[in-house]
């Protein structure tokens, strides 16, 4: 018996040790970025994404000679995709000294993470699109991407001016990803007067979509609106395309994604969108960034990994201009900022943040032609 | 006998656990707070898997529907001490239902049917918003406060999910050591014979059910006050096979294999975070490494090495606890 | 004075089978009767329904006069009826003190002083007692799995008589056990029932046990009781001789 | 109308997928008492191992499903049964339950560090051509996934009821005390139910990859599906893992048509409620031979 309390007993002290570790941080430290992302569970591949963006950023940076003459340090964290395990994560990033937060892209974690870092005034610029990310008058929360309400109000327009749609269909993923998107699109088409004629959901992973399609064939929409992760959007569009459907398709940034494309060949083609950041704008700085990333990863990169990118250029922009790595003064100088490829090119496009932490920038609007994207019409910043 | 030092080892862990947090950082203080928050979810499972034998893969459901009965309670102003007792008795009862396939299915059954439960009540958790807030949970729960002291601060709140850890491991050690506790371990061993004892083996099952269901709807409320924000995802079957994996990797059936299994699951990561990508591989590794050269969990090798110093005194201890 | 034990008329059908056929017989106080019977003459079914492991086809069982059809094993247990198995059922895991406190725990108190009450429901210097008249008292403490076969046999037993049962049946208690262990068990029991009155119906296969042990037979063949009376007089009754070597 | 047998075809096309997942739950369980929770991880890996052999050693197509059914029968086998499963099956299930749990995390977590997080497109075996039957659309695929799993599924019936070696693995499983005094080698038998296993993966992860993807985390919805597939058709027959599988691949069909899109899950879970209940060896099952 007492050998077995003994075990917890040592069990317990081991773990006092280590859990004090991090007390022993020395001051000459570089500076510390804390990218807590998603890097196992389900988010795993747009964390991944979002990672190697960040991390070919920082190499950069780092190659350029570091933040006002320091070298920076990317700390990554995995949230498992999992909201008590980020809000540890973050905690952990805090105590590690991290001077700015980057990540997570999941809205459900960012939603308790964001409250931590606030408590301890450490600035985050996140990957999440849920609208209510940036309307709890957080001063330290900044978006690297649209917010769903942002872009969901680009695409509204153009369904109901450009292409006249009186009724749509909406299908999208049942989970927060799905759920923020198809709440500010219903929303949208709401205040444009577009009637939703049916609303059907699907499961993160699910395999047959004939019952989906059959509905919204039946649904007698003019318009289908597609808000699913990319493989349910190429199995989706197989199967829409497979019952030969004949509305028009719509989606916003992930269904025009070139990995849907890639994934779902021919059936993309005619979809048109909305598309917040894409790696096929035809952005001189977008295209460069993309020949890096494949060069260095061997795979396309989303719109997560540019997401990472651009925010980890803003990290660099805004702490030369302050003179220091002070997160007060960095929160503050983010606020109303607009940033121009000309000043850095690292940020890819001109890109404003406003008092809120929400971002502008140009968007376009894209169509696949013979699986490519081709932008339509490039829309200005609001 | 050692009872003495056995006492005197635990007021000594309980000493250590209670001034620990005074010189840990607020991360270490979280994770704290977390393993205390899983192992008391993991003690319950114990008492119905590893005391009383029946096979449950549902104990995040209850975490859940404890969670989200304390977070909707307290939001809706009632006070957190009689949320939690709500929490308690609801999962109780509904731990009672549960228990009912038990009485007409064991083993791998029982675990297909408690799997199938988890599953549906992550649906209902998601798919009532009215209710539950959907896919985006809730947040902003409130941490308590006792006798006026507000526990925002980790510390604080540190200090609540201690004095629940106490309590509550206090209670299940009575519960083992008293009749019910012979009865639940007679019923894991041979519940036909225990039911010609005049063990009502029917009414144990059904207790050992609601007993562990009960301690992990206290878990899952403190997990909400701990987060202080829910959503269906953090009480999927993954977080049920992961207590479930606390428990056997701790030792099912030893009363300290939870706090030890809570312990590894919680900080194995920790340990291993410097692999980077490879953490989770190397988890996995060590989690098959460890079935394969200890099936019993960490505490089961404790009794080997008990009986191969048994064995070298006396070498004719029989074959059957050779063969264990 | 009622019998403590009655069986009326008890069948029990599978499909075509008559396993056991319109059985009657009675079990006086204190009396040790041993069911005896060829292999497949339905000693063990009818144990069963007795004991309402198995739903009887037909006939009553009763106990002290009071019918017990419907209870279950744990009900007619805590009337008073212990019993034991054919294959050995101990809780190995656990030590010969808890299994004989486990055996008597559910007679004492009701559910809620034996979650608030004493954690040994007062018994253990009764279990004692118990161990040492069943000669375990050095094993106190061992686990019971680490027992020897014989010694696990005698705290079977030791459970079964733990609760001061009216009656205890014993389902082949001298199987598997060598002839040491088996005269001290068979002593044992004699002892309990002289001492204390107990009453015990025996099946099993050892005539020599039986016969030395058992103040009456009932002998089974083919589901029906085919003779009856004392060990001196079944022994020589021709439809008994003819039932075991003809069959 | 039409769309009741749109429905009805496709789920039987998805189904039959469901079904060649479901039977490697039935047959590990027939010969080891084996509940393989790594199993959806089992029908994700070979489509890997397709494609590293046709990307990182260039093979063409057919070689490469050569390679991953070698690469299956020595890790998804033999390394599965001697490393993981002789140690543990003595200590009962759970030990068994939380090893394959890890094993699921290990091969997942291997295929997003060394092969890829994104979702990757893999080969059609067949022409995604569709015709139209009864109204409803079907791709020739679908066609040919439902033709091949029945087929697979008749032959193995076959193997096992109509040859020696087969009939000695159906005594395994049965009685593996019995079949060894009549001299069958149970050992090699239990090896062979293994090796069939890990074959009727490849096979599984071939035909569904084209229309599901490649990607590490395809197993875990996979995995319990083809595990409430198992258990509502039969634990322990093979047939009951077909009828269990196509009835699932229907039934979540249906649901999603007729009852509700966000509880389209939930019914199959609730059938396998109920059928434990009701019928605990399944629709097709036969009882097991209950301890008490």
């Amino acid at each position: 018996m007492n050998r077995r309390y003994f075990l917890a007993l040592t069990a317990g002290a081991a773990f006092a040790m280590v859990a004090a570790a991090p007390f022993a941080a020395t001051a000459a430290d570089p500076i510390k970025i804390a990218n807590v992302i998603e890097l196992s569970g389900a988010g795993a591949t747009v964390g991944t994404n979002w990672r190697d963006g960040l991390t070919l950023a920082f190499e950069e940076i780092n190659a350029a000679g570091g933040l006002l003459g320091q070298s920076v340090e990317v700390l990554n964290y995995d949230t498992q995709t999992d909201a008590p395990t980020s809000r540890a994560m973050v905690q952990k990033a805090i105590d590690d000294g991290a001077y700015v937060i980057l990540g997570p892209i999941y809205s459900g974690t960012v939603k308790v993470n964001m409250l931590v870092a606030q408590q301890n005034g450490v600035p985050q610029l996140t990957g999440a699109e849920a609208p209510f990310i940036t309307g709890m008058g957080n001063p330290y929360i900044f978006r690297t991407s649209f917010g769903a309400q942002q872009s969901m109000p680009k695409l509204a327009k153009y369904l109901s001016e450009k292409a006249g749609t009186k009724t749509v269909a909406v299908a999208w993923s049942n989970d927060d990803f799905g759920k923020g998107g198809r709440d500010s699109f219903v929303a949208e088409m709401e205040k444009h007067g577009i009637q939703v004629v049916a609303d059907i959901s699907s499961e993160v992973g699910q395999a047959d979509f004939a019952a989906d399609v059959v509905k919204l064939k039946g649904s007698g929409a003019e318009a289908i609106f597609v808000y699913l992760h990319e493989e349910e959007s190429a199995r989706l569009l197989k199967e829409i395309r497979k019952q030969d459907v004949k509305q028009a398709i719509f989606g916003e940034t992930t269904l025009m994604n070139q990995k849907v494309i890639d994934l779902a060949g021919d059936a993309v083609n005619g979809v048109r969108g909305h598309v917040g950041l894409t790696a096929d704008a035809p952005v001189p700085g977008i295209e460069d960034f993309v020949k890096k990333f494949e060069a260095k990863y061997k795979y396309k990169p989303d719109h997560n990994a540019i997401k990472a990118y651009t925010g980890a250029y803003a990290v660099k922009f805004v702490t030369n201009k302050i003179g220091k790595a002070d997160r007060q003064a960095f929160a503050d100088a983010l606020h109303n900022l607009t940033i121009t490829p000309a000043e850095e090119p690292g940020i890819l496009m001109e890109t404003s943040w406003d008092d809120k932490g929400e971002i502008n920038r140009e968007s376009f609007l894209v169509e696949v032609v013979d699986g490519k994207q081709k932008v339509i019409e490039t829309l200005p910043k609001l | 006998m050692n009872a003495r030092a056995n006492f005197l080892a635990i007021l000594a862990a309980v000493a250590v656990l209670a001034v620990l947090p005074s010189s840990l950082s607020t991360y270490s203080v979280y994770v704290l707070c977390s393993w205390m928050v899983f192992s008391i979810a993991a003690m319950g499972l114990n008492l119905t898997l590893g005391f009383a034998g029946q096979v449950s893969l549902a104990q995040a459901a209850f975490m859940g529907i404890g969670a989200y009965t304390t977070a909707l309670m307290t939001m809706a102003g009632i006070p957190w001490p009689l949320a939690m007792i709500a929490a308690a008795v609801e999962c109780f009862l509904i731990g009672l239902v549960l228990g009912y396939p038990a009485l007409r299915v064991q083993h791998h059954f029982l675990a297909f049917v408690t799997l199938a439960f988890n599953a549906l009540v992550f649906l209902v958790l998601r798919n009532e918003e009215w209710l539950t807030g959907g896919t985006y949970g809730v947040v902003g729960i409130p941490r308590p406060s006792v006798l006026g002291f507000s526990t925002n601060q980790q510390t604080g709140f540190y200090y609540v999910v201690f004095g629940f850890f106490l309590v509550l491991s206090a209670v299940l050690y009575g519960i083992l050591r008293s009749p019910w506790g012979r009865a639940f371990q007679a019923l894991r061993e041979n519940p036909i014979r225990a039911n010609s004892l005049g063990v009502d083996i029917r009414r144990m099952t059904l207790l050992a059910f609601a007993i562990g269901s009960a301690y992990g709807g206290i878990a899952g409320g403190l997990l909400g006050q701990l987060v202080q924000f829910i959503d269906p995802n953090s009480f999927t079957l993954t977080i049920s096979l992961k207590v479930l994996l606390m428990v056997i990797v701790g030792g099912a059936g030893y009363f300290f294999g939870p706090y030890l299994g809570a312990l590894l699951v919680i900080l194995m990561p920790e340990f291993l975070r410097f692999t980077e990508g490879y953490y989770l591989m190397l988890y996995a590794l060590l989690v098959i490494v460890l079935m394969i050269s200890c099936p019993k969990g960490l505490l089961g090798i404790v009794d080997r090495i008990k009986l191969s110093i048994k064995l070298r005194q006396n070498p004719s201890a029989t074959a059957w606890e050779q063969g264990k | 004075m009622n019998p403590v034990l009655s069986v009326k008329g008890v069948s029990k059908h599978f499909g075509g089978l008559k396993a056991v056929d319109d059985v009657t017989f009675e079990v006086r106080r204190g009396e040790i009767l041993g069911l005896i019977g060829p292999n497949g003459s339905g000693k063990s079914t009818l144990f069963n329904c007795i004991l309402g492991q198995l739903p009887a086809s037909g006939g009553k069982v009763e106990v002290d006069g009071r019918d017990v059809a419907g209870l279950r094993p744990c009900d007619l247990n805590l009337l008073g009826v212990g019993r034991t198995f054919q294959m050995l059922q101990v809780f190995p895991e656990m030590t010969v003190l808890e299994n004989i406190i486990l055996a008597g725990q559910e007679h004492k108190g009701t559910m809620f002083s034996r979650l608030f009450g004493k954690p040994d429901a007062g018994l253990t210097d009764e279990a004692k007692r118990m161990i040492e008249f069943f000669r375990l008292t050095h094993q106190t403490n061992e686990k019971a799995g680490s027992l020897s076969y014989g010694q696990q046999k005698l705290l079977d037993a030791a459970m079964a008589f733990m609760a001061g049962p009216k009656l205890v049946l014993l389902d082949e208690p001298a199987g598997g056990v060598n002839l040491t262990m088996l005269a001290h068990l068979k002593e044992r029991l004699k002892a309990f029932n002289e001492e204390r009155g107990a009453t015990f119906v025996v099946i099993e296969h050892n005539m020599e046990f039986v016969m030395s042990l058992c103040t009456r037979i009932i002998v089974l063949a083919n589901g029906r009781i085919i003779a009856e009376g004392e060990p001196e007089a079944v022994r020589n009754d021709p439809q008994v001789i003819e039932a075991y070597l003809g069959g | 109308m039409t769309e009741f047998i749109q429905l009805l075809i496709s789920g039987l096309a998805t189904g039959s997928i469901y079904a060649l997942a479901a039977i490697g739950f039935t047959l590990l369980w027939q010969a080891s008492q084996t509940i393989n929770f790594a199993q959806g991880e089992f029908v994700m890996l070979p489509a890997f191992f397709v494609l590293a052999g046709m990307h990182f050693l260039g093979l063409g197509f057919g070689p490469a499903i050569l390679l991953a059914l070698v690469a299956s029968l020595l890790i998804l086998g033999l390394t599965f049964k001697r490393v993981i499963i002789d140690p543990l099956l003595p200590h009962g299930v759970l030990p068994v339950v939380i090893a394959t749990i890890a094993l699921g995390i290990l091969m997942k977590e291997s295929v997003k560090q060394f092969y890829s997080a994104e979702a990757q497109p893999f080969p059609a075996l067949f022409s995604e051509r569709t015709i139209t039957v009864l109204g409803a659309v079907v791709s020739v695929q679908d066609i040919a996934v439902l033709l091949i799993s029945l087929s697979a599924v008749g032959l193995l019936q076959f193997f096992l009821t109509g040859t020696k070696t087969g009939r000695c693995m159906q005594a395994t499983a049965q009685n593996p005390a019995v079949a060894e005094i009549l001299g069958v080698n149970v050992k090699r038998m239990i090896l062979y139910t293994f090796l069939i296993n890990a074959a009727l993966a490849l096979l599984a992860s071939v035909l569904i990859s084209p229309i599901y993807l490649a990607k590490f985390n395809n197993g875990e919805t996979l995995g319990l599906i083809a595990f409430i597939a198992a258990i509502v058709g039969g634990f322990n027959q093979i047939r009951g893992a077909i009828a269990g599988g196509l009835l699932i691949g229907v039934i979540d069909n249906l649901a999603a048509a007729y009852v509700s899109a966000q509880y389209r899950s939930a019914i199959p879970l609730i059938l396998l409620i109920i059928i434990i209940l009701i019928r605990p060896q399944g629709l097709l099952g036969k009882a097991e031979g209950r301890t008490v």
